[in-house]
Order: structure tokens, then C-alpha cells, then sequence
């Protein structure tokens, strides 16, 4: 097994990571930036070495740097995780280059995913379904792909040709607004992975998006473990996913996996992936991209499943051989995965940083939570905005949503606003608790607000518990006028006064 | 005390008799009310009902979360009530506004220019922060005034980023 | 369904109970002493209602509130935990008379079971081994027990008839010893049970102590959920559980499981209950008692098996049949719980109270935590140490255990001592590894010191953090000599120092 | 600053350089050390290894809780250390020694009596906390001195109990 593993991430899939390395024996190394010397990963690492500051392109994004640690300090693996260099295939190069496994799949596997231009045309070949678009290589004009853009037919979507994660994603209704898209979808393609290129692709309305998580090892067995739900998102990002889906029969569910098994082995894919496809109403389903990573949502496999995938990924990453064949992969009961952010569901999710000043986990039976932070840490602008995850299993879909309904009112964190009430709201949406959701759901047809109607309203407990804690705030700075006469009690009283008001 | 507290357009007369009562309405109710763990989170019980809320500052009331809702309250005790009745009362609607960055961030861009006329919701200005583009919307009809931010520029919390006539 | 359960108890169990129902739809009712108002449970739960001060006498062994309580605020159950009133047939019996439904065994079971030695008698009558001792049903003078004493031989156990979890239990060397150790026996069985009555019982030498987990409902079906391990003890208080037994293989198993159930329909058992068996080097088992209520270690049962064992209690209360027969539970890899006690394992095990002023619970996958206490809250004297149950589940045994160890290390509690150091030390023992241990194990062949020797030592380490933490602290008290000067940067310091020096 | 740190008898001569450098026995080394979410939680990188432990004051010495081992340190300034050793230093054996209640609690028993020849290690008090009856013993061989609680009797944390001389 390998002695040291650098991981090359943070949040709570560095401390995932960290975990599974634990439980294994191996000695973890965290690299982090300035804003995270008290992060959980570099709390938990047996060492850590700073990369730079906070932005990313001076500190997670510098491969360069990451490689000299690993080679210093003597790690002869590197976890990527997932974003920042999870997809880069001449990291994964270098570190090869370097005499240092990289936990993941072969550098031109991701090359030939990363550009979701290229990986279509491969995937055609094998013969897996894709959804109707330009089939051209990247490197496309504004020019050609208006003209491009009616030949498919509108509504379209365009796409950045390194994308992942809907950044530098747009939607197009019509030739008129394609224009003004394609610069925002450029910007933020650019800006997102310093690569502007961006292909079409046609939409395919009221479709789910369902992903099968692919394992791989290095003697060619390559196997699935089953499908995930991801159809609830907005603006392109996924807010809670389940498994099993509850659009897949065990027919369809073969069907779809095994065309995921000869996707992968298209690339002659190794270690973890996820294929991505577009589920219409007839259950017609169609490649959308191959993730060569560890995904987010990993957890909700893991609880159907029993398998520990970011230990698997090591075992398969220092030449083992798979220890499940597709036979002994057994689905049991219903797992559902909230992504907890740092964001204000009641004003159009905006981020939301600061110091988490407290917070209560939920925990008990069939309960997870993967999380990087802890109360005293400081939630910045520079990363993204997910916090935690929180994962629930129940032995039956509807048990799992009570039990995620349960966990969600235990849930507190104070110092950012989390949209933890978008999720409890989302719980007694009947659309959701009837499966019955694509992927326009959240945005088209829901909203905070009306969903809201149906839970039981409160009116008065919220005037009594305003008027009350008005009321004690007008009485403590009545307390504080006269500094000179304060003693040790009244610094308790100002201290706590002073937090109410952060 | 007695104070005036308006929920959601409902309205609701709360006095504190004493540290173990309150009466709202007219009707008495034994409360224990209890700060947990010094922080804005409060667990009250009225006769015998056990609720737990995080209650915090917005600009202008209170936002009490109780189990996954946000009720937005104003609290006001008689004088200012009356005060604000004086004053012609609710709230204004004219008067210049200003876009304040509402987390730190990079200005992406600013499509609009001083002096355009604008429509409530129409995008005045893109903040890019946790690596998302988030559209930062008009609040009513008006003019763009000056605008003191630039596209590339890194701005902090609550930067007035451009102002509203 | 029931429409609202009381729960008349308190700390992990309760909040436990609180979850349960939730995840049921049931609405909650929670009972609180003085020293609760803050509890988890209080805040949790849908009602709560003060019961008195902190002492268990005036508050939860208020049997006669807690009823009063229950039919005032219209609950159509009773869920007792474990300890306080859960052994008491008389509050069963008075939970009936009100029309109450009490989730748990009939009074007659639980006072057929809960007089030891008349439990013996029952049993022994269903043809079930069990160790020898006294027969004859309590209330024997301690000329009588001394008498029989040379009888049964020694070493032998003195043990509290009415007792339970170890408290007036003495373990008797000799003949000479015995009088003074009847004198604490029934002293601490008088303080904790209100009865001072004790029998004997022969010592078994190196025996382990295993339990069986027995569901039953109200129309004759009875089932067992497998064994757990309970040989890891100190002063007959379990500090650690397993599931399953390194002891049993699955003929054991079916052999012991059948033997329990039998025992179980002995007392026309219903409801969730627990035989506890002593096992020999030669594998022989003997009946030890039935604890007619749920177990402290119930969830190494749930992480195995799948059963969420508080629901289905509810479930067979309300009179329905069981879920599962016999041939549907399944057992699938390892689930070790450790007990976390508020108690200092450098000195002796003394209990330790105070304020939790932080906590990092671990999370991640195959980790639960049944708690209920968080920073802020305070622990006091009167009720029993132990603040929270760590239960991790593995593939394997293996596994379970590295995953233990990872969990262990990143438990964090400031505020009071905690016993995590000892099962620190004691996953790192070779015979706990081995599973090679018994019930004296703990108290005879494991110090920490010794056990600590294999750990790696780390005195430079321990030097310079000591050291750092001197120098920071000299330089802190220096900056606070002049208070008249402080501002309010310097009251969040002298706040940090006066916790430090909590 | 220069300090000598013992660790289960072994010595080290510590000196803080600055803020990020350290000496241990003429060896240099770079370190980052913090306090976590202001806890006696510490956080040190000493030339790339982390560690994290809780550190607190014993009676006599600093308790470093570190990968779940506890070691007892002893810190002293040269100053300290020079008026220790003119003291004659290491700890006073003879002197009363007051038996305080580690916790509160309930004395069950005193199964000795005031003017008793006792042995170290022997029970001197039965004091009941959190459901469990703990027996305290002599700290060293002694005569009871002045007993000042009985039996039934409720005591404080840190409340004197009897005394040993």
C-alpha cells in the first residue's frame, strides 16, 4: 500500500480524503492556502504545507508547487479530490512524470473526456447515445455557431468546451439573446478555466439528469455501482441527490449501466468516474459528459451500496485489483444527500460569508455529515460555497425523507445564512415527495415562497420570540452605557451582546 | 412594556408582564425564554410548547427562522409607533439608493452606464464571488447616478458599488 | 399510529426516542428537571414540562408527575429509555390504569425479570442453564447469605435484586471479606433501587459476557437480532459493545439465539428486551438476567442488522405485528460502540463535570454519534457520566476498529475530562485487536500506562506545546495588569484567558 | 525567552526566537502555532508535521493531551528553575494535606475517624457523584486531622473534606 498520500484539495473532500487514508494506515499531507490554516483538513493531515495566498490560482491551482511538496516530503500518491486540478490531465502527467501516482485515471482518459467536444465524438463511436449538437472539435467562431445554432434548433444550450458544473453554461431560447450568451458563457468559461471555447448542444426538456458512478481497475474490469438522482439543481448546480433514482426499473438500470461500462472502457477508463446522461419522458437516455473524478455526491453510492469508494480508489490506484465484481454490488434502501451552502435562500441565494459562530450537527442513526468546517472557522469568498453534506439512509424512499426532514430541523449553523431552509421547504414539496421533478423543477416550478403555503405558519410564535429578544437587547445596551462601572459579568453580557450583533 | 409587532402585515400587541409572562392580544401566556449557548439562538416555551428559533438584525426588522421558515418582524414599542405614525408613516420609496456588494468580490461587469434609465430587476452589475456570477438586480424604476466601481475591481462587504436616483 | 409519546427520560436516549418519533410523524413530549432546561431533549421535542429539581428522586422518578403530565397534555404513550422508571413494573402498571400506552414489556414481565432471583426461577423452570447460586426468592438476612455463601463457594458475586448496570454488585474473595461487603452492597443498592435485598451468584472465571437483542410483539411473534459483545467492563459498568461476537460462530449463535427466545416467551415477553448470558472458555452459557427495556448499546445492534430497533418498539406498542421474521434478518459486517464518559481516565476514572465550552463530533462515513450534549451546556452531578455513544460500522472487524481509532482522534471535548484516551489506548491493545478479552480484562490485564508504551511517544512535541502555551499565557496576564485601560479587543482576550483557566 | 520543559523526567532547554522560530536543545526549527476557535485547542506545524492537542493546567505542572496520551510537563524560567534548586527543590512530602471533593457529590460514608493512623492508598472517604460511589485515599501514610463534613452531608467541588497530617 502507499506510505503517504498528499491531497491536493480542501473542504470536506480533503477530510474525506484524510479519512479514508486513516483508515488505511497511510500518512496524509494537506497543502493549503492562507485562509485555511485552521481548516479541518490541515487540522487533521499528519503534515501540511502552505501553498500561497487565498485565491486559488496562487495556491490550490498551483500544480507546480504541489508537485515539489509531494516530492519533498517524500508522498508517493496525490488525491486530487474533485475541481481544481481533479481534471487537469497534465497534472496527472506531471505527476506521473514525477514517479507519483496519481489517484485518478490515466491522464489521456481525462484528456479525452476534459474536452466535452471530443468526448462526444468518442463515445458516438462506441456506440453510446449523445444528445444532438455540434459534433466539431472546440475552437468554434461566434459565426459558426449562430449558423450552427438553427440547424439544431432552439432551445439550445451552450456549453464551455472544458466545462463542468454548468460554469459557463447558458440556455438559449432564440437566435436573438444567442449573441449576448455566448459573451456572458466565454466570460465565465474563461474566467472559470482560463479556456473560452464553448460547443452546442440541443435541450431536451422535461429530461432528468441521472449519473452512474463508474469503478475501474488497472486489469480492465471496469463496473457500475449503480445510478444517481442529480435532477434537482439550479443555475446548473446540483442541490440534493438521491439514490436509487426513482425514474429506473432494475431493466432500465441495467440497460443505462451497462451502456456507462463501455463508455468508460472507451478511454479504457481507471480508478472513479461518473457518467452524466439526460433521461427524456419515454426513458430514452442520452450521453451527456464522463466526470474523471470523485464526485460530490460519492456519499449517497456509498450509502446504497456499502463501499467505501475513496478507499477503493486507493486500493485501485496502487494496482489492485477491483475487490467487487458487478455481481457482488447489492442496492440497499434509499439514500438522499442535501449540499449544504453558505448561501441566502431568501435573497436569491446570494453567498454568504463570515465566521460560523455555532453550529449543532445533526447525528443518530443513518445520519451523515461530511463537512470541512467547525464553529470558530471562517467561511471566505475565495471557494465555493458548500459547507457540508448532509446524507441520510432509510430502508425506504419515504423513510429517508423523514429521516432528511428530522436531520434538516436539527441542523444549526449560526454566523452565515445556509440554505438549509430551501431544503426543509423542498422536503414537503409533493412533487418531491412524489419523485415526479426534472431538472427545470427548482427553477420553473418552485418557489420558496408558495411552497412554503403548505407547511403550518407560525405567525404569533415569531412575534413573541421578535418582541422578546427586542425587548432583552433594549435592556442590555441599556446595561453597557457606563463602561467605567463594568465588572467581569457585564464583559460575559457585552461579549454576547456583541456576537448577537455580528 | 408593551410593544407593537407586525408579522408578515399581522399585527399583534405583546406585553411583557414579567419575566415568566407575557400577554399578546389580550391573552396571558407563561413563557421561559432562555438564550442558548450565548448565541442569537433562543428556546421558548409557551405553555408547555417547545420552539427553538434563530432570531437576528435585518436592515430595517427582525428575521425569525422557526423550523425552515423566515418570518420577517418589526418590533416597535408605542413611542416610535406613534412617532413614525407623525412622520406620515410607511416606508419610503423615493429617495436615492445605493448598491451596496453584498459579500466581497470581483466586479465582473457593469452593464449599464451613469444617467441610463433602468427598470426595477434589470441587472445593474455582476459580482463574482465562490467562484459563482451572481446578477445583482435594480430594487424599483430610476436612473443610474454614479457608478464608484470598475470592472476587474476587487470590492469588500457592503462597498457602495453604484447609487440609484 | 400514536398521535404524541412522552418521553420520561433524559440525555442521549431521550434526544434518541425524540428522533424516532420524528422520523414516525409522532409528535414529542419531553420531561426536564431543573438542571435540563437546556437539555437537547427539552429543545428538540415538540412540548416539554418541568418535573422538578436535579435530583432523579424529585424529578425523573417522578412517576406520579410524569402520568400526571402525560394525561394533561394528551399523550397516548410513554417511552421510558433505559434506567430511571424503565424497570419499574408498578409505573407500567400506572401507565396502563391511565390509559396510557407504555412502549416496552407488560408490568408482569418486567417484575417477573426484574426481581433476579425470582428470574431465575422462571427461567430455570423453561429449561434455560443459568449460574449457579441462591435460589430462594430475595429478602434474605445476611446470616442466610453467609451461610449459603461456603455453599456455592468463591469467589462468588453479591448482586442487588432489584439491580441492574452493576450498582450493588460486590465481587467476594472470601468468607472473611463478605460481611463488610454486604454492608456496601446493599448500601449502594438501597441508594440506587430503594431496595437493599441481594442474592448470590458463583463467578464465573474468564467468561465473557454476551447479550442478545429480543423483539417480540403482542401477537406471539418472538425474534432475536443477534448477540453483542459486552466483556469489555470496569466495575461492572460496559465501557465498549461489539456486534457481532469474536466468540460466536453461527452454530453458537443459532444455539444461544434460540435459548433467548425461549427464555423471552418464558415471561410472555412483548416489546424490545435483552438476555444477557455469561459464556465460558468451553463455551458453556448461562442465563445472567433479562433487562426488560432498551439497551444503551442498541445501535452496534442497528448498524449490523439494518432495524431501527426505537421505531419498532413503537410500531409492536401500538399493537402491530413485527416487520421482520426471523429468517429476514440479516447480519451484515462489524459495528463497535464506545462509551464516551465524562471522567477523568488519568485519575481513576473520577467523574468530571463542568461546561462543555467546544466539541468536534467525528462524522464521515460508517460514523454515528448518539448524544445529548453540546458546547454551552453543562454538565452536573447528578445524573450518569456518559455524554455520548461512538459507533462506528465496518466491512470487518478490522475495519471497524481503524475506523474507531480514526473517529477517536478527531473527537474533540473542552470543558470537562473525557474517557476517549482510554479507548484511544485500548484500540491500540493487541488483545482487544486479538478479541482475545473477558469481563476482566479491563480491570486486571489493561493499564493505560503499559497499553500507552506501544503507542509511539512524542515528549519533544509535548515539550514545545507546553512551552508555546507557558510563554503565550506569561505574555496574556501581562497585557490585562491595567483593566482601566482595556478596550474591547482586550475583553475577548481576558475572556479566552478565563476559560483557559477554567 | 528561555525555558527548561521536563517531560516525564526528561529535560528540554526550549527558546522562543520569534514568532515562528523555536529552539529545542540548540536545534532550530520553524514553526505555526494557533489557538483553535479560542479553546485551549492548539494547533502546531513544526517544519511541515501537524499536530493538534489540548493543553491545560494541572495542580503543579501543563497537561498536553496529544494523539490520546497524556503528558505531564513542568515549564520553568531560568528565573524559576535558579529558586527552586536554592529551595532544595523537588516536592514537599511532610505538610497537612486537605482532601478536597474532586467533584460534587454526596459523602456516603467515613470509614475513618479523626486522629486515625492511616496508609497511603487507603479508602478515606466514600463520596457518591453522577450514580457512582468513589472511594478517596490517602494521598501518603498520615493521622486524620480535622474531619469537617459527615456522612448524608452534600459537598461542593473543591470543598475540604477532612485533612491529613
Amino acid at each position: 500500500m502507499f506510505k503517504k498520500v498528499l491531497i491536493a484539495n480542501r473542504g470536506e473532500i480533503a477530510v474525506r480524503i484524510v479519512r479514508a487514508c486513516r483508515e488505511l494506515g497511510i500518512d496524509t499531507v494537506a497543502v493549503y492556502s492562507e485562509a485555511d490554516r485552521q481548516a479541518l483538513h490541515v487540522r487533521y493531515a499528519d503534515e501540511a504545507y502552505l501553498l500561497g495566498p487565498a485565491p486559488s490560482r496562487e495556491s490550490y491551482l498551483r500544480a507546480d508547487k504541489i508537485i515539489d511538496i509531494a516530492r519533498q516530503c517524500g508522498a508517493d500518491a496525490v488525491h486530487p479530490g474533485y475541481g481544481f486540478l481533479a481534471e487537469r490531465d497534465d497534472f496527472a502527467a506531471a505527476c506521473a512524470d514525477a514517479g507519483i501516482a496519481f489517484i485518478g485515471p490515466k491522464a489521456s482518459s481525462i484528456a479525452a473526456m476534459g474536452d466535452k467536444a471530443e468526448a462526444r465524438a468518442t463515445v458516438i463511436k462506441a456506440g453510446v447515445p449523445v444528445v444532438p449538437g455540434t459534433e466539431d472539435v472546440g475552437n468554434m467562431s461566434d459565426e459558426e455557431l449562430l449558423s450552427k445554432a438553427s440547424l439544431i434548433g432552439f432551445p439550445l444550450l451552450i456549453k464551455a468546451t472544458a466545462g463542468g458544473g454548468g460554469k459557463g453554461m447558458r440556455e438559449v431560447e432564440s437566435q436573438e439573446e444567442m449573441p449576448a450568451l455566448l459573451q456572458s458563457a466565454r466570460r465565465e468559461a474563461e474566467s472559470s478555466f482560463g479556456d473560452g471555447n464553448v460547443y452546442l448542444e440541443k435541450l431536451i426538456e422535461g429530461a432528468r439528469h441521472i449519473e452512474f458512478q463508474i469503478m475501474a481497475d488497472t486489469h480492465g474490469n471496469v463496473i457500475h455501482l449503480g445510478e444517481r438522482e442529480c435532477s434537482l439543481q439550479r443555475r446548473h448546480q446540483k442541490l440534493l441527490e438521491e439514490a436509487p433514482s426513482s425514474a429506473l426499473d432494475d431493466e432500465l438500470r441495467e440497460k443505462m449501466g451497462t451502456v456507462a461500462v463501455k463508455a468508460a472502457h472507451a478511454v479504457d477508463y481507471v480508478n472513479a468516474g461518473t457518467i452524466e446522461f439526460l433521461l427524456d419522458k419515454d426513458n430514452n437516455f442520452y450521453f451527456l459528459e464522463m466526470n474523471t473524478r470523485l464526485q460530490v455526491e460519492h456519499p449517497v453510492t456509498e450509502m446504497v451500496t456499502g463501499i467505501d469508494i475513496v478507499k477503493e480508489q486507493i486500493r485501485v490506484a496502487r494496482g489492485r485489483t477491483l475487490s467487487y465484481k458487478q455481481e457482488d454490488v447489492r442496492f440497499n434502501g434509499h439514500a438522499i444527500e442535501c449540499r449544504i451552502n453558505a448561501e441566502d435562500p431568501y435573497n436569491n441565494f446570494m453567498p454568504s460569508t463570515g465566521r460560523i459562530t455555532h453550529s449543532l450537527l445533526p447525528t443518530g442513526p443513518g445520519v451523515r455529515v461530511d463537512t470541512g468546517v467547525y464553529p470558530g472557522f471562517e467561511i471566505t469568498p475565495f471557494y465555493d460555497p458548500m459547507i457540508a453534506k448532509l446524507i441520510v439512509w432509510g430502508e425506504t424512499r419515504a423513510q429517508a425523507i423523514l429521516r432528511m426532514r428530522r436531520a434538516l430541523e436539527e441542523y444549526r449553523v449560526v454566523g452565515v445564512m445556509t440554505n438549509i431552509p430551501f431544503h426543509q421547504t423542498l422536503m414537503d414539496s409533493h412533487r418531491f415527495m412524489g419523485g415526479q421533478y426534472d431538472t427545470r423543477f427548482v427553477e420553473e416550478r418552485f418557489s420558496m415562497q408558495e411552497a412554503g403555503e403548505n407547511g403550518e405558519k407560525n405567525d404569533e410564535i415569531a412575534a413573541i420570540l421578535a418582541t422578546l429578544v427586542a425587548h432583552r437587547e433594549t435592556e442590555l445596551s441599556a446595561t453597557i452605557v457606563n463602561r467605567n462601572e463594568r465588572d467581569t459579568s457585564n464583559w460575559k453580557w457585552v461579549g454576547r451582546w456583541e456576537r448577537m450583533h455580528r | 412594556m408593551k410593544y407593537i409587532t407586525t408579522v408578515e402585515g399581522r399585527q399583534f400587541v405583546v406585553e411583557i408582564v414579567d419575566e415568566k409572562h407575557i400577554n399578546v392580544d389580550g391573552k396571558t401566556y407563561e413563557i421561559d425564554f432562555e438564550t442558548v449557548s450565548g448565541q442569537p439562538v433562543y428556546s421558548l416555551i409557551v405553555d408547555g410548547r417547545s420552539h427553538e428559533s434563530y432570531v437576528y438584525q435585518g436592515d430595517d426588522n427582525w428575521q425569525v427562522l422557526l423550523r425552515g421558515r423566515l418570518y420577517p418582524v418589526t418590533v416597535e414599542d408605542e413611542r416610535e409607533k406613534r412617532l413614525r405614525a407623525a412622520a406620515g408613516g410607511g416606508v419610503v420609496q423615493a429617495g436615492e439608493f445605493h448598491l451596496r456588494a453584498p459579500m466581497p468580490g470581483l466586479v465582473v461587469a457593469i452593464p449599464v452606464t451613469e444617467g441610463q434609465e433602468i427598470r426595477k430587476g434589470q441587472v445593474i452589475l455582476i459580482l463574482e464571488s465562490m467562484k459563482m456570477q451572481n446578477e445583482l438586480k435594480a430594487p424599483r424604476d430610476g436612473t443610474i447616478g454614479r457608478i464608484r466601481v470598475k470592472a476587474g475591481e476587487s470590492v469588500e462587504q457592503k462597498q457602495t458599488l453604484l447609487s440609484v436616483v
